[in-house]
């Protein structure tokens, strides 16, 4: 079985699920002939033609918005926005058009999309290449959000996503991208979406995380009897491996990468709060971004939550 | 590339590019016509037109009553636009795509959408926008300018498919201040779509004036941004309409890529039943515009042809009055969708959550 | 002192605050002759002249945009946007400039800016129209999120938010603009913003709510020993009138108008279950509108919380 | 305005309207300029545009350096439009306002901006573009397009105060694809805002070639949209670039309105540090620029001038060494900030959550 980091991932599942379904078209900024600024894409356009991998003038509420007209005539587009820093421009397609076009239209018109959008700090980039505003598009009924935290989930999760009748929003950790590399079948495999995974049980303490975050996460909890969980799909998020776990544990730790308020964080710990009660023996514990403008990279080492921050309230958590 | 850079070189001030737009007028005030800009139109045809834009007047009249009597909600409505809406939407085939603003009435009932179901939707009932599956019409958009790029990704998926059909686009005159205007010309003008993008220009956008809008002297020119042909046209003569949506229509088929079309035209009426006009406009505006009525004007020119007559007329006025009161019948015996409707169309499945807050029903 | 409705108080504050400082400009869609959709900007374009009551093109990112360019210049710019939903395409200028400036400059260019926007559903609006999408604004650092809940209020809190030196976000309740009247005294006076205030002492249950769903949750707080907290700000809003309240009476009831997932319900619950943890009796229930599309006028009434919801909860935290 | 309408009846298909694109080129690659179209520079004057392009350049090449040895991060490098970048920033007054992108470190160093502070920003420290007071320059801004309107903004507050000042903003062709963009410049023609747009038109956005970014046949013909004039301009000649950038801020001062200058040149190097340019583009394509370098061809007309020499060029250069030496000493003898700075700038005053974060350092 090939060994792949993220990026071949994704690649693949692109390449074969085009292969397979040639209403599949991918477009966006620089995604033909470049191959993507981080080669996502490479060698599709090649393979399937600029009419089918397409190279966007520079506009992404265009390239979201002309997706969703793709899609409601029966193409499933698999937009690229550079990086969710530049995904607000698209915001009003997405909330107001892509959410809602099955609603408004009684289910005669559907938006089978996928915006892909790398996101993420850690990569010492410019301004706006490290957001992380997931939160936002949790927000929005009628639209998915996904982030994978390995290449095998990766390829899985997308090819579900590419399938699934609704438009998703799946996010990339720039950081993951070339991190690791993993066993990832060729062939048609999928990671079902609305599921989390519990990467490792545990005790104790359930801690929830997701992309990148997860990572670190793991690193965290060693000495810890923490059951992880991979929470992989936002919105609509798995409720019942989460309060599963938590029923278990009684306490809870939710990392993420985003600033605090606000965050999905904030979204899993109210609904804990409000259906798990009971079960808590501990405060429910965000380690989060710090809510200030995201820094340029000089002080983005600060700005994200490290291991210490997490382990700091995993045995905040372990005191009750 | 380079060859086509080096050739400006050594020429110091000089005109690199002209363009001009063109205006286009068929059928004037007094019901004359051009014969050689008139389109090939049999009679038959040209009823359909006057009778269709007299069936979009009687239901937009219909409409603001219903509204009057809070049997309706807010309503856009299209008077003064009937040539405009009417004659483009009759030069569609059947498998071509549409993609409205909410002002669109006209366009809506000359596709074939049934009126009881427009009157639904403006009764605040998502149903009556479930459009045909033989019908390829959007749903009603109410953010401007938003749908402009949807209506570009549609024409693009056709061309992907080898699909031969064309795509229109509507929108107004203040849409054009919108990005997505910007962006969806844009791209059609680059990926050469099938598309034709036709804007009511009707002078006011709620209460700002056209020339508050945009500094540019026509709409038409903004095509020359997008390197594709932008036209004007007398939007109260339908066969000026009908024939450049045609010939636009065709011409996106041949592979030959977009037109704007700027409707030249008015809002007669205020801008929705929320608004009131007398407060930014004059009377004496609107009334310099009564004499340029879309639907008069074809009556002259149907009864110079012998294609018009007083009993014709009343026939049609009692045919079209059947079919509101039908409309307004129907619309009103729609049972109430009931509360558990909300949750079946946010997403193809109903989630984990949704099934918990369903429960409250 | 006279009695004003809600949209009377907003225009008495823009005109007294446009005499008092020639800074402050008005602009937006219909702003100007039209006096506003709403009638809020009425008589201002006679009053200042359409240099500083300015009708705009149709452009939401243009407005906002164009603001932050007046704000760094030295200007006090009051932007509408006409409705709430129609505050998408501005998403981009809030969040990657109008909230960044201060910081991506040092401090060198600051962004004293109004965005004021009518909320809310329940009028029988069509599509749009019936936006309650505050929680997104919360989410990023640098924007202030007002939303007042009165006549009184309206006004000193538009104020504060003129004269704020950050970029404020103002919801005001299109359900609350003609509801009532309320002495508005004339003349300067502010309420200071991020900070809360009790509406209502009670011992039993702290029920947080802001702008109109405030009213909703006074009318159905009859019967209970409540204690009903009016946030006013939402986004930095102010923990510590919260916390109190909630140590005293540890049963939690939050209603707001956004759908539930994702909104400012689920932050505040989030706060709570972090801080308040042993303070808490009940499981804090959070009454929000549903996680579906936002229906037109025939299900609107279903979809946002009504008194009996409220209720509802209420009684279920006194179960504890 | 009915008046005007009226006058378009029974006139069927005319041209209502025309338009014309200029180019404007002065200087040309042996160093001959037209004297007719020359702006008056005293010799000091075209002195000191030489010498910023040289230190512009210099200073490039050192910061491209810098980034592979790890020293800063991604860069955007500007080499071949140097002219443009100086050209316009050297016509500007000091009461004048800017707003850049990305990729305008020529127009910081021209300004006056110290250039380890621009060396700073690019290491990733945001007290790189702590501006000083008497400059009016804005920070570097990243998304593409989005800083247009705000020199609209700030041009329509320069009017509404009555300053005298007039706005540049800067964008790349790829940045002319963007609603704001459209919107911005819409503004600008209705506002007759006090502001010149220069489109540094690199044919290049990042891999997408200026032909697939518009159909527009030049960039200059799109603000015929806006109903103001535009102007294609040799952007590696400077002496066109500062001319038609001093007209078009006169123009602005007088109360005329905005215009679009197509400063047609070309991106040298990689899009930034984190691209590989090869992969979609010619070496002949690049090679086939660089007869037009834009320091060349003054050097050339300085030589025939005799404003040039060997000994001048080396004094220049060992001047502009030292400055960007000088620059990058004092550029790593920066202190580091330390992670409380980032809580000083988000809001005027601290919020009591981030009082609360800060107690983790
Ligand atoms: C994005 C957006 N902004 C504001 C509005 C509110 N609004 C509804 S219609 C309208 C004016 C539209 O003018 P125009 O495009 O000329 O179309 P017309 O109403 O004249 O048909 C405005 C401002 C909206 N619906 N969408
Ligand atoms: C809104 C937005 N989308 C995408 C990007 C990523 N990006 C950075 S520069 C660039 C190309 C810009 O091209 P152009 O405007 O021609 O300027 P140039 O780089 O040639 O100077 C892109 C796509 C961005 N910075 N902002
Ligand atoms: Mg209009
Ligand atoms: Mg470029």
């Amino acid at each position: 079985m090939p060994q792949l980091n993220m990026v071949q991932a994704i690649n693949l599942a692109l390449r074969e699920e085009m292969e397979r379904d040639g209403d599949v078209v991918v477009l966006g900024e620089d995604v033909g002939k470049n191959g993507g600024v981080f080669r996502i894409t490479e060698g599709l356009q090649t393979q399937f033609g600029p009419e089918r991998v397409m190279d966007t003038p520079l506009a992404e509420s265009g390239i979201v918005g002309a997706s969703i007209g793709m899609a409601a005539y029966g193409l499933k587009p698999v937009a690229e926005i550079q990086f969710l820093g530049f995904i607000y421009p698209a915001v009003d397609q997405i909330s107001n058009h892509a959410a809602r076009l099955r609603s408004r239209s009684r289910g005669r018109y559907t938006c089978p999309l996928v915006i892909r959008t790398p996101y993420g700090a850690g990569i010492r980039a410019p301004e706006h290449h490290s957001e992380s505003c997931e939160a936002i598009f949790c927000h929005m009924p009628g639209i998915k959000v996904v982030m994978p935290s390995s290449p095998y989930y990766a390829k899985g999760l997308l090819l579900s996503s590419i399938r699934d009748p609704d438009p998703v929003i799946f996010l990339e950790s720039t950081r993951l991208y070339r991190l690791m590399k993993e066993d990832v079948p060729e062939g048609e495999y999928v990671v079902p979406l609305e599921q989390a995974r519990v990467v490792q049980e545990g005790k104790d303490v359930t801690v929830i995380s997701w992309g990148f975050m997860l990572h670190r996460t793991l690193q965290a909890v060693e000495g810890f009897d923490a059951e992880v969980i991979d929470l992989m799909t936002l919105n609509p998020f798995d409720e019942e491996t989460v309060y599963k776990s938590v029923r278990k544990t009684g306490r809870v730790v939710i990392v993420c990468e985003a600033p605090k308020t606000g965050s999905f964080a904030s979204e899993l710990s109210a609904s804990l709060a409000e259906e798990m009660m009971l079960h808590l023996k501990a405060p429910i514990a965000r380690v989060a971004s710090y809510d200030v403008v995201l820094p340029l990279p000089k002080l983005e080492d600060y700005y994200m939550p490290g291991t210490e921050r997490i382990r700091k309230a995993l045995a905040e958590a372990m005191k009750y | 590339m380079a060859a086509c850079m080096l050739s400006f070189y050594h020429m110091p001030e000089e005109t690199i590019a002209s363009f001009s737009v063109r205006r286009l007028a068929v059928l004037d005030e007094k019901g004359n016509i051009d014969e050689s800009l008139m389109p090939p139109l049999s009679d038959g045809e040209i009823k359909r037109l006057y009778e269709t834009m007299v069936l979009a007047r009687t239901f937009d009249q219909r409409a603001l009553s219903l509204q009057r009597e809070g049997r309706i909600g807010t309503y856009a409505p299209i008077a003064g636009q009937e040539a405009t809406q009417v004659g483009s939407a009759l030069a569609l085939e059947k498998s071509d795509w549409v993609f409205p603003t909410f002002r669109e009435n006209g366009v809506y009932i000359a596709v074939g959408h049934p009126p009881h179901m427009i009157l639904q939707y403006w009764g605040g009932d998502e149903r009556g926008l479930k459009i045909a599956e033989d019908l390829h019409i959007f749903p009603v958009s109410i953010p401007v300018g938003t749908h402009i790029p949807h209506a570009v990704g549609a024409a693009m998926a056709a061309k992907y498919r080898g699909d031969k059909i064309g795509v229109i686009a509507y929108f107004g005159d203040g849409g054009t201040s919108e990005g997505d205007f910007h962006e969806a010309l844009n791209f059609a003008g680059v990926f050469k779509a099938p598309v034709v993008f036709i804007c009511e220009n009707n002078q006011w956008a709620i209460s700002v004036p056209r020339e508050k809008q945009t500094a540019a002297k026509t709409i038409a020119q903004k095509a020359v941004a997008y390197g594709f042909e932008g036209i004007q046209i007398d939007g109260n003569d339908i066969f000026a309409v009908y024939k450049a949506t045609k010939d636009a229509l065709a011409k996106a088929k041949r592979g030959d890529g977009p037109t704007l079309i700027e409707s030249y035209t008015y809002r007669m009426s205020d801008h929705t039943t929320a608004d009131d006009a007398s407060r930014y406009r004059t009377k004496e505006e609107v009334e310099a515009w009564l004499p340029k009525d879309p639907i008069l004007r074809v009556k002259l020119f149907m009864e110079k042809k012998g294609l018009w007559s007083d009993e014709y007329q009343k026939d049609l006025e009692a045919k079209t009055k059947a079919a509101v009161d039908e409309a307004e019948r129907k619309a009103e015996a729609v049972e109430h969708a009931g509360p558990r409707d909300m949750f079946a169309y946010t997403y193809g499945k109903i989630t984990g959550r949704q099934r918990k807050e369903l429960e409250d029903f």
